[in-house]
């Protein structure tokens, strides 16, 4: 194998693990641009999404039945969560929010190693085994069907906030929720809205990384700071932007592990922070974000 | 107005914060200890009576590392069983558990709530090396037992400023060794690629293998680490299998060590021999990745996998099975650290059976003087042995290859201290 | 520009005098008590200024009518009660705010920003208003009135100055086919001449489209411009009432409660 | 102008009952070892040394409006400093505590620089980054920091002529640090420094207009807090003896928000609160459920959100309003008479409104730490605009 089909094959895996970060990236996005807070909750949310399907699964439904099942509990369950957990402190200062999905991560981690024990599960893998070999670089199915679902969720995002009268409610309420309101759109229904398609996205992610990471109550947690990493760099409140730094973040640090023998594989992580930080000097709203949002 | 009520709220704040530490109303410091009198003159009894005796174990019930507070459900669920047969001598077990959540502070106030408020007569397991490390240094000050502690590190075998604290599980050290010797024998020219885990476990479990393998044809030619942290392994794997090398030895616990497998067997264009270390061998890590995925795979253990068919008709296990179900009906009996803390638990039974005092004293003496200790969960050929200069119970382990749907055991037990002589610092 | 005429009359308003009804209003925030209880009446078509000195409860005044705040008393618009309704309720029966500040869509396109503006009437929802075209044309309309925003119809609203941002804003409120707009500070931080041309532009809606309008302003002369009557507000309380001639000509009265002079409106 | 005679009148008429307070206090603090556990004074004494760190959290999050999700950097930062200091050169105790403020100060002076250019989210991120990357470096400078194993150090030992045993003497030791720490809190937020942290927060720009050096205090306020944090560190190293990489993940940093969240953000006991509420619940959360104590404690934190959606500090406050506001008539009959005329700021505040304005009465200025912190009733009640879901009857 040559350097060149080396190098390629690290950035094939990168860009695997990276459209992993970019797709729980791009749930965190949807409810920044909605509340303006960080959900860290978001990963959780998923992964009892994910849990749901596995169970709808494991007792016998077949999995393309069991996705959309999932995708609809998700979507009613996030709006429920908005409705129940996030609206009794929606006037509180945003930390408070932030805080109690911090509350909500543990609670939902808990529970689902309560219910589904800490055992890891597998997951049916929807896409076939085996993979491409493009000129002695192996791509997995797997890995192209994980970049090919986020590029299609993002896509689906991208129509329905751009050209649908509900996007553009939506974009509405995120940009000034007082003005909203006097316009008549009921603010609060629209927010669960929000959370009901975050956590729909989230069960997407989910639901794609389970059969790579393994299904256990702690699946999401690595994820969701490699995501806060993508969203950061990307810019949080654009959803292109989350994908795109994903990617980003996830070839930058499997090259520098696999190639920066001072940095290895231990010190890796130090590599998005150090791009992130490089990028945020010169662009503090990140990648993609735009400068002019600015949140009271 | 407002700063009075700042004031108040300050001072019922203070008020509160006392109250909650005003569990006991004194200093507690009367009956701090009870000694015993007869030929264990001078020894403590704290913990301990004619009809009971009292356990603390810290284990992580939250937080990053829960899946092994499992190992308290095998634990308790052994006492249980114990205490419904009449008790240990005679006593009934009482076995209180603590949650750290795998971080050092937490586990120093836990390990002092079970020694000072508790009054237990030992801390049972401490669960990871960190937590073990944080609390060692105060349960020997307090002449506190701390047997079995649930980690490998070979530290607490070789350390002689620590007499209470003692492991159980084969050490990292004398695994490794394990598979060092199995691959002189076997690949003599192995050049050998490493996933390992960034903490004591991954380096010491590398460290040993390096030592054992030096010398030999036997060449490390890549390693990659990862931390808990990490969401997957498969970026390290990608690298490793640039190395060509064609051993794999995977270090890892039972997330990555899945992740890991099933990268290895995505790979089409790199077969090495993969060795899964211990703590990821359990069938329930392989059965995710699918056993047709997983053929071939060789590791080493000494204890019986619940998950392995082969020992279904083992009568221990049975016990065990039917022990579980009734005493910890929440647990799942085919989950490897269930069956772990199962076996523990009846290795401390042994050692409380061959105490010369029932004392906290004799406690540290019988769990460093076990001869050939049989324990039904164990493998057959593995045996509790300590004695003056070895304070590590397990260091005999057995490789198994994965076959079918089962791992099959194949050669002879692997005495490590035989083969490689006693572990030092 | 025509020269504003100065003899709007209570004659020019229809036969509804109660159209907006405010009786005993009282509202706050939290603990601390800003309107004390007003009463006053609009008339339908009418246009109606609330005067009074920084602090005095107008802006809390237009906040109880579009539901922002909570307010006691009973605030009644072509006899139903506004009191207890949230904004979005409020909108819903025609009640359209332009909250100081303008409250534009920054990040929104001039043209969405209008497009949110008659959300009700397209809706986002599937069973379908057959008012699309109705729609379409209220959005010519609404450029005809304010030329300038049709140039930059494909702008972020954030882009424009502030002058186009508040036309945006009332172009926004107006899109709702408001019977009643609420217009809280058009003026503030804008240069005189964008000022004037924006205060014949709600004169020429008022006359043209007969929306019943409550302006709330500092700039008394220009609100008494346009408005057929009059509210001086103090401290939470109606001092003052009349005609908006009235209030204009009785210059000592206005010196004295609004702390402006009001005669040398003509000099200009 | 009224209302501010007026407040400083009842102030001196309360004044001895603010002393009599603080006296009672202090006895409770300094006569606790004697009564409780030892067990029970070590879980004070951590109770003590979380306080600091939140309190430097609190000068940097709560009054300058920056939000740090690294501060267990620093605070392993401090730790490590102490442990290596001890291991490695035996310096003794007290010679490790002026080390480990002086560096993560000068730590801190560092991130504050670049902290500058990010705001709110961004930083916050940034710093939670710097928290889940510290670990791994940790681990790599194993011949300084004992990698992945850690240091095992001495602990605090109580000299002879004191009398005391080992928990009594480190309880006093650290309470006399964290009384220190706290005073030191308090000050800075009522000197300059303090005054124009304020003024940052509320409003940026116009303190900038108003000539406060932003970048200067800024950088300042995360130096300090980062000061703090390392002091709490180093305490950390004496009351437990040992330090390892793990001890310090991410998840202390979150943890350390969570509390002064909780206890009560810009507030100045709030710190002690969250510190409370960080050491004794997730024990109390096992004694509800030991199968899954998770469970407990994380319904728990979102409950105190609920009730208290300012943090603990401002829950009393929120009651008494409450309560106030169900008496109706006669308090709003007093209100009403003098303040008539203070009242009108109301009609200016702009919507999407800012805190400090919605609140009429406070005597701005006077005591910038209790009367613009957020940790205020009026503040959720207030809520003109801007608030939108919280009015709406379906």
């Amino acid at each position: 194998m040559s350097a060149v089909t080396d190098l390629l094959q690290q950035v094939v895996e990168g860009l695997g693990s990276g459209a992993v970060y970019a797709s729980l990236a791009l749930a965190l996005v949807l409810i920044h641009r909605f509340t303006g807070i960080v959900n860290f909750a978001q990963g959780e949310l998923a992964m009892l999404s994910t849990y749901v399907a596995w169970q709808l699964v494991a007792s016998g439904m077949p999995f393309w039945l069991a996705l959309p099942v999932t995708l609809a509990v998700s979507f009613a369950g996030g709006m429920l969560v908005e409705r129940i957990v996030i609206r009794p402190v929606q006037g509180a200062p945003e930390l408070t929010v932030v805080i109690v999905t911090v509350g909500l991560f543990i609670f939902v981690n808990a529970l689902a190693g309560l219910i589904w024990s800490f055992t890891v599960k597998d997951f049916p893998q929807p896409f076939p085994d085996g993979g491409l070999d493009l000129a002695g670089v192996r791509v997995d199915w797997s890995t192209l069907g994980i970049i090919g679902v986020v590029a299609v969720v993002m896509g689906v995002l991208y129509l329905l906030f751009q050209h649908t009268s509900i996007g553009l409610v939506m974009r509405a309420v995120a940009c000034n929720p007082a003005s909203a309101r006097l316009s008549g759109i009921w603010v609060g229904r629209v927010l669960m809205l929000g959370w009901g398609l975050a956590a729909t996205v989230g069960a997407v992610s989910g639901v794609l990384v389970a059969p790579v990471l393994f299904l256990e109550p702690n699946m999401m947690g690595g994820v969701l700071i490699y995501a806060f990493a993508a969203a950061t760099l990307g810019g949080f409140d654009s959803p292109v932007g989350a994908v795109v730094g994903g990617l980003f973040v996830g070839v930058a640090e499997t090259l520098t592990g696999a190639y920066v023998g001072v940095i290895g594989a231990d010190l890796k992580v130090g590599v998005p922070l150090v791009i992130i930080l490089a990028v945020l000097l010169v662009r503090p709203q990140g990648l993609f974000g735009r400068a002019a949002v600015e949140r009271a | 107005m407002r700063k009075t009520t700042a004031l108040r709220a300050a001072a019922a704040a203070t008020a509160a914060l006392l109250t909650a530490t005003a569990c006991s109303s004194q200093r507690g410091q009367d009956d701090q200890s009870t000694t015993a009198g007869g030929a264990c003159k001078g020894q403590q009894t704290t913990g301990i009576t004619d009809k009971t005796i009292k356990l603390g174990g810290i284990y992580p019930l939250s937080g990053p590392a829960s899946a092994y507070g499992t190992i308290s459900k095998g634990v308790a669920a052994y006492f249980k069983y114990v205490n419904g047969k009449g008790g240990i001598d005679g006593r009934k077990v009482q076995f209180i558990v603590r949650d750290d959540g795998y971080q050092p502070p937490k586990a120093v106030e836990e390990a002092r709530r079970l020694v000072e408020q508790e009054k237990v007569f030992a801390v049972f397991q401490t669960l990871g090396t960190p937590s073990t490390a944080a609390v060692w240094d105060y349960l020997n000050k307090q002449k506190v037992p701390q047997p079995f502690v649930a980690t490998g590190a070979s530290a607490w075998g070789t350390d002689d400023k620590h007499p209470w604290t003692i492991g159980w599980q084969p050490n990292y050290v004398a695994e490794a060794r394990v598979y060092a010797k199995y691959l002189k024998d076997k690949k003599p020219k192995a050049k050998v690629a490493v996933l390992y885990q960034n903490d004591d476990f991954g380096k010491d479990l590398l460290g040993g293998f390096k030592k054992a393998v030096a010398g030999s044809g036997i060449k490390v030619v890549a390693e990659e680490s990862y931390e808990v942290t990490d969401p997957s392994v498969s970026a390290q794997m990608a690298s490793l299998s640039r190395s060509k090398a064609d051993v794999l030895l995977d270090v890892t616990t039972p997330k990555f060590g899945s992740q890991a497998l099933a990268a290895d067997a995505r790979n089409t264009k790199w077969n090495p021999l993969h060795i899964v270390n211990n703590v990821a061998s359990s069938a329930a890590v392989l059965q995710p990745v699918g056993f047709k995925n997983v053929q071939g795979v060789v590791s080493a253990t000494y204890f019986k996998d619940p998950a392995d068919p082969q020992w279904a008709h083992d009568p221990e296990m049975k016990t065990y099975m039917n022990a579980l179900h009734k005493y910890a009906p929440d647990a799942d009996p085919a989950n490897q650290f269930n069956a772990y803390g199962w076996a523990v638990a009846s290795s401390l039974h042994k050692a409380l059976d061959a105490m010369k005092c029932p004392t906290r004293e004799g406690l540290r003496d019988a769990v460093r003087n076990l001869k050939d200790v049989k324990v039904g969960l164990l493998l057959p050929d593995v045996t509790l042995s300590t004695g003056h200069g070895d304070a590590f119970p397990l260091e005999t382990m057995q490789l198994m290859r994965f076959k079918g749907e089962r791992w099959q055991l194949f050669g002879k037990p692997v005495d490590t201290r035989k083969e490689f002589g006693p572990l030092t610092k | 520009m025509s020269e504003p005429t100065t003899d709007r009359t209570e004659a020019e308003a229809s036969a509804e005098p109660d159209f907006l009804k405010v009786s005993g209003l009282h509202a706050g925030y939290g603990q601390a008590r800003v309107l004390q209880g007003l009463d006053f009446s609009v008339a339908r078509g009418e246009v109606c200024a609330i005067l009074g000195p920084n602090g005095a409860g107008k802006t809390t005044t237009l906040r109880a009518l579009s539901g922002m705040v909570r307010g006691r008393g009973s605030v009644t618009l072509n006899g139903t009660e506004l009191l207890g309704r949230s904004p979005e309720q409020a909108a819903r029966l025609g009640v359209a705010h332009v909250p100081e500040g303008r409250g534009t869509f920054n990040d929104l396109t001039v043209e969405e920003n209008l497009r949110i503006g008659a959300h009700l009437r397209t809706g986002p929802r599937w069973r379908g208003r057959p008012e699309r075209a109705a729609v379409a044309a209220d959005l010519e309309r609404i450029y005809d009135y304010f030329p300038k925003l049709r140039q930059r119809s494909r702008q972020a609203a954030g882009s424009l100055s502030g002058g186009e941002q508040q036309m945006l804003a009332i172009g926004r409120a107006l899109m709702l086919r408001p019977s009643l707009l609420l217009l809280d500070e058009p003026s503030l931080g804008l240069a005189p001449l964008v000022t004037r041309e924006l205060f014949e532009i709600v004169r020429a809606v008022n006359e043209e489209e007969r929306t019943t309008v409550v302006v709330v302003e500092q700039n008394a002369q220009l609100a008494l411009d346009i408005a057929h009557r009059a509210h001086v507000l103090e401290a939470g309380r109606l001092v003052l009432s009349g005609p908006a001639q009235q209030i204009r000509e009785d210059g000592q009265v206005a010196e004295v409660y609004l702390g402006v002079s009001v005669r040398s409106r003509k000099a200009g | 102008m009224n209302t501010i005679t007026a407040a400083l009148g009842t102030d001196r008429a309360r004044r001895p009952r603010a002393a009599l307070t603080v006296l009672l206090a202090a006895a409770a603090a300094v006569g606790a070892p004697f009564y409780f556990a030892p067990f029970q004074v070590f879980q004070l004494t951590m109770v003590l040394l979380y306080a600091v760190a939140l309190a430097g959290l609190n000068l940097l999050v709560g009054f300058g409006g920056q939000i740090s999700l690294g501060h267990g950097a620093f605070f392993a930062a401090g730790a490590y400093t102490a442990a290596v200091m001890l291991d490695r050169y035996d310096t003794g105790h007290l010679a490790t505590l002026p080390a480990a403020a002086a560096g993560c100060f000068l730590l801190g002076l560092g991130f504050g620089v670049p902290a500058l250019r990010l705001r709110g989210l961004y930083l916050a991120l940034v710093t939670l980054s710097f928290a889940v990357f510290l670990p791994p470096l940790l681990k790599r400078l194993e011949p300084v920091t004992g990698g992945s194993m850690g240091l095992t150090v001495d602990k605090l030992q109580p000299p002879a002529w004191s009398g005391l045993a080992e928990d009594q003497w480190t309880y006093f030791v650290v309470l006399a640090v964290t009384v220190v720490a706290l005073l030191l809190a308090r000050n800075l937020l009522r000197s300059r420094v303090g005054r124009a942290l304020l003024a940052v927060r509320d409003n940026e720009s116009a303190a900038e207009v108003m000539g406060v050096r932003l970048s200067l205090h800024k950088t300042l306020a995360f130096a300090w807090s980062a000061m703090f944090a390392g002091v709490a560190g180093c305490l950390y190293t004496w009351v437990i003896g040992f330090v390892s990489p793990d001890s310090f993940s991410f998840v202390l940093s979150i943890t350390l928000l969570a509390g002064l969240v909780v206890g009560g953000l810009a507030s100045l006991y709030g710190p002690l609160l969250g510190a409370a509420f960080v050491m004794y619940v997730p024990s109390v959360s096992q004694d509800v459920s030991e199968a899954a104590p998770g469970v407990v404690f994380g319904l728990l934190i979102i409950t105190v959100m609920f009730v208290a959606p300012t943090g603990l500090a401002g829950l009393p406050g929120r009651v008494l309003g409450a309560v106030s506001r169900r008496l109706p008539r006669t308090t709003a009959a007093l209100d009403r008479t003098p303040e008539a005329d203070s009242v009108p700021e109301t009609d200016s505040v702009p919507e999407a409104d800012s805190v400090p304005e919605a609140e009429p009465k406070s005597p701005a200025g006077s005591r910038p730490a209790t009367t613009l912190t957020p940790a205020d009733p009026a503040v959720v009640d207030a809520e003109p605009v801007g608030a939108p879901p919280r009015t709406e009857k379906e």
